[in-house]
């Protein structure tokens, strides 16, 4: 799984597929690009104008350009056809619903706010007139059953190394956009939209996530941190947010 | 300096400048609109809920104005049709009756708009309310420079029946054909606001 | 178009043609649209009794029956992007990623 | 036509009906020329500011930012709002007031119907509105700097719901919009009537020079996809201003509370309707300069365009793909795999013509016997610049790979090369290749070249950096420019690097801005034939008086017939009859 040049360390498990996709590509493009240097350099000197004699009026005879650019073309339809819209597909249908780790994101200005659900695995309902940006920001109803054992996060998104994970994104204002580099994932986050996005993470420790899509004066400043666990210590971190509502919560009046 | 073409047409194409000027004009007037009931489609696709147009609309007001603007159609047409045989005052009366139907279908929309807000029906109030006001107001604008363009040649614009007879019925046919374009809009705004 | 005046006059007769079939059209959209057939039935009877008018108008009023391949082709080329501007964002409201 | 000629009446016209109301193309043209070029200037000065905030963040500037009020840098340092309306007013303006009136407006209209051999444009009264429209916008879009909050600031993609609940710059900017794509739909009218009807006898359309077809192609894009344009700006002046919500969905929480509107609309419609005009928009800044760059390697390289029909055709394809492409920027929308692979495939498929265009481009060099005067460096430097921009557009057009691509400096850097060492060196291309034709004089060379040298090295620095940047993962549109990531650590430091070829980029222009000008009045004289040009425009005198030509020319030939075997000179112009 090696990353491509310039790239940030993969820590997912497609973000290899994604790096050699980008890998061919710059290959493609960096032998045109010199091929075609070389010949405009050496064209520019070979008939540069103060070389004897006049132009020539047919210039290059011949289809070499011709076959070129049905190389290109091949070229081209190999990546698209072999490599993007496989990958492009793995990564919207095949969603690995029965053995991954399910987590809404809601995203607003400027910060996301992660919600799990608890281990009851069923997230509680959500209501938009229950919001309270101090208390509650994603206006979750705790007098729903399945909501009880939610955990809540901000900024903070954990995640159980070599699991897949399913991310609900979803947006209370405007459009934001979910990205990790080092996951070699991204996904705009659209209001009135509920958009899954997946991927496995395959290594440990803090990563970023980056908004990407301009969101309003705190764009630059609207940052998430990942934390990948192996699983022994993503289920300490889960018990520790537990113990933790238990202990602020004391039930459902909390949240009235 | 003369630029070609004005009046007659080019002989490989076949057309003369405003002509052809004219249809690529509608052309993109085409997408304009195009992309409007594209708008409509996505939203009512999209929607929970959707009044049918009758439900709020008045079916036959929207029925008179209708046939008023396909009546003015006819007129304008009869416009062209009268210069072309010569008669520029029977011209110019159906120029006037073209603007007078405007007027008309423009007081009929004014009623119906000032209704709705009597009633407390603004744009903001729902998303078919929204695309109502949109479509048909911008089909309005149209209609009122259509109007400003007949006064304009049932006016002033007339006397150039005097010096260039043809140009000037080439001018009421090219206004003609963009009159009929927003009669045109209106035969598909008024099914699909007010009938479906 | 170097039409004599008898010609002038043959074109308002069908004017006047074309005319009365876009009021009985106007007139059989609204009685149909009271006849439940569906919604879909519906609409489809009401775009294509739109589109009737619509092709008498251009065709008659706007002259587009004796007009130039010039004109044609800037229209082909509309229509083309126009319908791609019809069903591309429908097709992409029906092509959301689901689980 | 003898009823007409009393207009023909040569009455004396005053100096408002001459320079401020005039109809005359070439007027018309040079009017454009001038705005655009101060439009130009102004999104240079507002990128300038931009830069230094990248690579000092928070830090003020000094001298200048004294000069702003504390709305936008109180003591000097930039608010990010303001930054976020810099941000958006410098796309803005680089596109809709900058590159496309220069390109279109000015080369197209002045170039244009001298070309064909037309006395002038189809409609010059319209030619004139749409000029006045052009400006309209460009008072409107600097005049929504002092609207309260700023000017817009939502981006120059205008994206909703942000721009729905933006300050009032947004309402300006859809107003100046307006205003622009009306006098673009007027123009474009106006051009393709020209174009087909007022070539002079002989014009085939085989035989037009490359330039005019690609203004052709141009103007048909900006028919067909401004429109749609409109209506989304009508719509979001209607949320905005009527309260109507057809971008926004129900149950939108903005800093806390419920946004009270009516909800049920949708955010992607905007970027649909938004992208159905820009994808072909940055065609349109593209054609042009390919068509400019297409005269000048003719012509210096004194021989023919090798395979002008392939660059005609290709051209076409290029504009008709360009319409269905759209949705290439919105991989990341919520896109299943039909639509995704369906844009895939056209946006590869799309990049084949340009392949084409620039093979032809590079091919036409061999055998040719090349001038390296000003005009042909900018020409020549576009190829390469062109080429990476153009290139770096492929990862981004598969899907697959836009992933870790998308939204980031990446994209800064693929469409910078192709707009700003790109078109934006074809034009300076074409105005020192036309400069003679509008003024009679010719421009410094030694001046011209340190212009150029200057100006590519700079750019190069600036770019190719972002496209690091960009693979790194760092976002666009940050106002510090990545500098709170911890994993944009290691590409982070270029910035200084970049603002500072930025500022030397910046000191590169002046020899451009004073050679202009001083070339106005003191440039060296020259005949009207100083390349030894064969397309038409070469026939006229320079420069070309009203109605341009002393006697309407025809048209014998190909428009590039340089070193024909067995002519006398190396160059046979199109309005010469056979010796
Ligand atoms: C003039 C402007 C211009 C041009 C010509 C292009 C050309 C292309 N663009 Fe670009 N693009 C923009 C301007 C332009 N673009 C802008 C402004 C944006 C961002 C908008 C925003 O979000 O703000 C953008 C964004 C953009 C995206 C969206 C990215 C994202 O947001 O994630 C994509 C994706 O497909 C894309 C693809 C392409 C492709 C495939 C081409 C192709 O047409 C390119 C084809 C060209 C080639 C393949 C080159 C051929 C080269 C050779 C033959 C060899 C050369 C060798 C030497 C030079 C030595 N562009
Ligand atoms: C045609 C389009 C165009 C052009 C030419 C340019 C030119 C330049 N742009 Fe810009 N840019 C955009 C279109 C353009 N840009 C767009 C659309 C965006 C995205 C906005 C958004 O996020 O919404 C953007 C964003 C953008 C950013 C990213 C901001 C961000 O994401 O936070 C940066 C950062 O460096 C930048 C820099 C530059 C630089 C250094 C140039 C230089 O190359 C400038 C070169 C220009 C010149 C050399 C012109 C000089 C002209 C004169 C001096 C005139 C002389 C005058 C007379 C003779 C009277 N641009
Ligand atoms: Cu959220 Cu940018
Ligand atoms: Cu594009």
């Amino acid at each position: 799984m090696e990353h491509f040049w310039g790239m940030t360390e993969i820590a997912s498990a497609h973000g290899g597929d994604i790096d050699r996709l980008i890998a061919y590509i710059h290959y493609l493009m960096l032998a045109l690009f010199v091929f075609w240097g070389g010949f405009f350099i050496l064209a520019l000197i070979k008939f540069r104008g103060s070389r004897p004699g006049p132009a020539d009026y047919a210039g290059v005879k011949g289809k070499f350009s011709t076959y070129l650019e049905v190389v290109v073309a091949l070229i081209e339809a190999v990546l698209l056809i072999g490599f993007s819209i496989p990958l492009w597909a793995e990564r919207v249908n095949e969603f690995p619903t029965d053995k991954a780790n399910e987590v809404r994101l809601v995203a607003e200005q400027f910060a996301w706010n992660v919600h799990y659900p608890g281990p009851d695995g069923v997230f509680g309902k959500t209501s938009i007139d229950l919001v309270n940006n101090e208390t509650n920001p994603i206006g979750l109803d705790r007098n729903d059953p399945a909501a009880a054992d939610d955990i809540t996060t901000i900024n903070q998104l954990h995640l159980e190394n070599n699991k897949p994970i399913i991310v609900h994104l979803s947006s209370k204002d405007v459009i934001h956009s979910f990205g990790i580099p080092h996951m070699r994932i991204k996904h705009d986050v659209i209001p009135g939209m509920s958009i899954p996005v997946w991927f496995t993470p395959v290594k440990t420790g803090a990563f970023e996530i980056a908004c990407a899509q301009l969101c309003g004066l705190g764009h630059y400043r609207m940052k998430g941190f990942v934390t990948v666990h192996e699983p022994t210590e993503y289920q300490a971190w889960m018990d520790e947010q537990a113990a933790l509502l238990a202990e602020e919560g004391e039930g459902d009046d909390f949240w009235d | 300096m003369q630029i070609p073409f004005t009046v007659e047409a080019r002989p490989d194409t076949g057309l003369n400048n405003a002509k052809l000027g004219i249809w690529l004009f509608l052309a993109s007037e085409v997408m304009l609109f195009g992309a409007l009931f594209s708008s409509y489609i996505l939203l009512r696709v999209n929607a929970d809920v959707w009044p049918k147009g009758h439900e709020i609309l008045s079916v036959p007001v929207a029925a008179f104005n209708t046939v008023v603007l396909i009546s003015s159609s006819v007129t304008v047409i009869m416009a062209w049709a009268s210069l072309k045989m010569g008669s520029l005052s029977k011209g110019r009366m159906y120029l006037l009756l073209t603007f007078v139907l405007g007027l008309v279908f423009m007081c009929v929309k004014a009623y119906e708009y000032n209704h709705k807000f009597h009633t407390g029906l603004f744009p903001s109030e729902s998303t078919f309310l929204a695309i109502y006001f949109t479509l048909t107001g911008l089909h309005g604008l149209h209609v009122l420079g259509g109007m400003i363009v007949f006064a304009y040649f049932w006016g002033p614009g007339s006397k150039m029946w005097h010096s260039e007879p043809e140009h000037f019925t080439n001018r009421i046919e090219v206004a003609g054909v963009y009159w009929h374009f927003v009669d045109l809009v209106w035969i598909f705004l008024f099914p699909v606001l007010y009938l479906l | 178009m170097g039409e004599s005046v008898e010609d002038i006059k043959k074109h308002v007769r069908v004017y006047i043609g074309v005319f009365v079939a876009l009021l009985v059209l106007t007139g059989v959209t609204i009685g149909v649209s009271y006849i439940d057939m569906g919604h879909g039935v519906n609409i489809a009877v009401a775009i294509v009794i739109a589109a009737i008018k619509a092709s008498l108008v251009a065709a008659y009023f706007m002259h587009l029956i004796s007009e130039k391949k010039l004109i044609y082709y800037t229209l082909i080329l509309a229509a083309i992007f126009f319908v791609g501007l019809m069903f591309l964002p429908v097709g992409h409201s029906l092509d959301e990623i689901r689980i | 036509m003898s009823a007409a000629d009393h207009h023909e009446a040569h009455h004396q016209q005053g100096f408002w009906r001459t320079y401020i109301f005039s109809t005359d193309h070439k007027t018309i043209g040079i009017q454009y020329g001038l705005t655009a070029l101060v439009f130009l200037f102004f999104g240079f000065c507002l990128m300038l500011l931009m830069r230094w905030q990248l690579a000092y963040p928070g830090q003020p500037i000094p001298v200048i930012g004294g000069l702003f009020s504390d709305a936008t840098m109180p003591g000097g340092v930039m608010l990010p709002e303001f930054y976020n309306s810099l941000g958006a007013m410098h796309g803005t303006i680089m596109v809709f007031l900058g590159v496309v009136p220069l390109a279109v407006g000015a080369f197209g209209n002045f170039v244009v119907p001298l070309q064909i051999g037309a006395p002038d444009m189809a409609f010059p009264k319209l030619n004139m509105a749409s000029y006045w429209c052009f400006f309209a916008g460009g008072v409107v879009m600097l005049y929504s700097f002092t609207a309260p909050g700023g000017a817009a600031n939502s981006g120059w993609t205008s994206y909703p719901p942000l721009s729905d609940i933006a300050t009032t710059g947004q309402t300006f900017w859809l107003i100046g919009m307006v205003f622009l794509i009306t006098s673009s739909l007027l123009g474009s009218v106006n051009f393709i009537v020209t174009i087909i009807q007022l070539r002079a006898e002989g014009l085939s359309y085989m035989r037009l020079p490359f330039f005019v077809w690609a203004q052709l192609v141009t103007a048909f894009l900006l028919l067909l996809a401004f429109p749609p344009l409109e209506a989304a700006g009508v719509l979001q002046l209607m949320d905005r201003l009527a309260g109507t919500s057809f971008f926004l969905p129900s149950g939108l929480v903005v800093t806390g509370d419920v946004l009270q509107v009516s909800g049920g609309g949708s955010p992607l419609l905007w970027q649909h309707l938004f992208w159905f005009l820009a994808h072909p928009e940055v065609y349109v800044l593209i054609l042009p300069a390919m068509g400019i760059v297409g005269e000048i390697i003719a012509n210096n390289t004194r021989k023919p365009l090798f395979g002008y029909k392939s660059l005609v055709y290709a051209v076409i394809f290029l504009g008709f793909m360009s319409f269905i492409v759209w949705a290439h920027h919105m991989f990341l929308t919520g896109m299943g795999t039909t639509i995704s692979a369906f844009f895939q495939t056209t946006t590869m498929i799309i990049s084949i013509p340009s392949v084409i265009i620039l093979t032809v481009f590079f091919i036409s060099l061999w055998g040719g016997r090349i001038r390296f005067n000003t005009s042909m460096l900018f020409a020549l430097g576009f190829l390469p610049m062109f080429g990476i921009g153009g290139l770096t557009g492929l990862p981004l057009g598969l899907s697959a790979s836009d992933i870790p691509l998308h939204d980031t400096y990446y994209v800064i850097g693929h469409f910078h090369y192709v707009v700003a060492p790109g078109t934006i060196l074809a034009l300076f291309a074409g105005i020192y290749y036309w400069f003679p034709k509008v003024t009679g004089r010719v421009m410094s060379e030694l001046w011209g070249k340190v212009h150029f040298w200057g100006s590519i090295v700079c750019m190069n620095f600036i770019f190719f950096p972002m496209l690091i940047q960009g693979l790194m993962g760092v976002s666009r549109r940050l106002y510090d420019g990545g500098a709170s990531y911890d994993f944009a650590e290691p590409v982070i430091h270029y910035n200084t690097m970049m603002s500072h070829a930025a500022f030397a980029l910046a000191v590169f222009q002046l020899p451009f801005i004073i050679n202009f000008f001083v070339s106005i009045k003191k440039g060296k004289k020259v005949d009207d034939n100083p390349w030894h040009a064969t397309t038409l425009e070469w026939a006229a005198p320079s420069p070309p008086p009203h109605g341009n030509f002393d006697a309407i020319p025809k048209v014998y030939r190909g428009p590039y017939e340089y070193s024909v075997p067995g002519a006398e000179k190396d160059y046979s112009p199109q309005f010469e009859a056979e010796a």
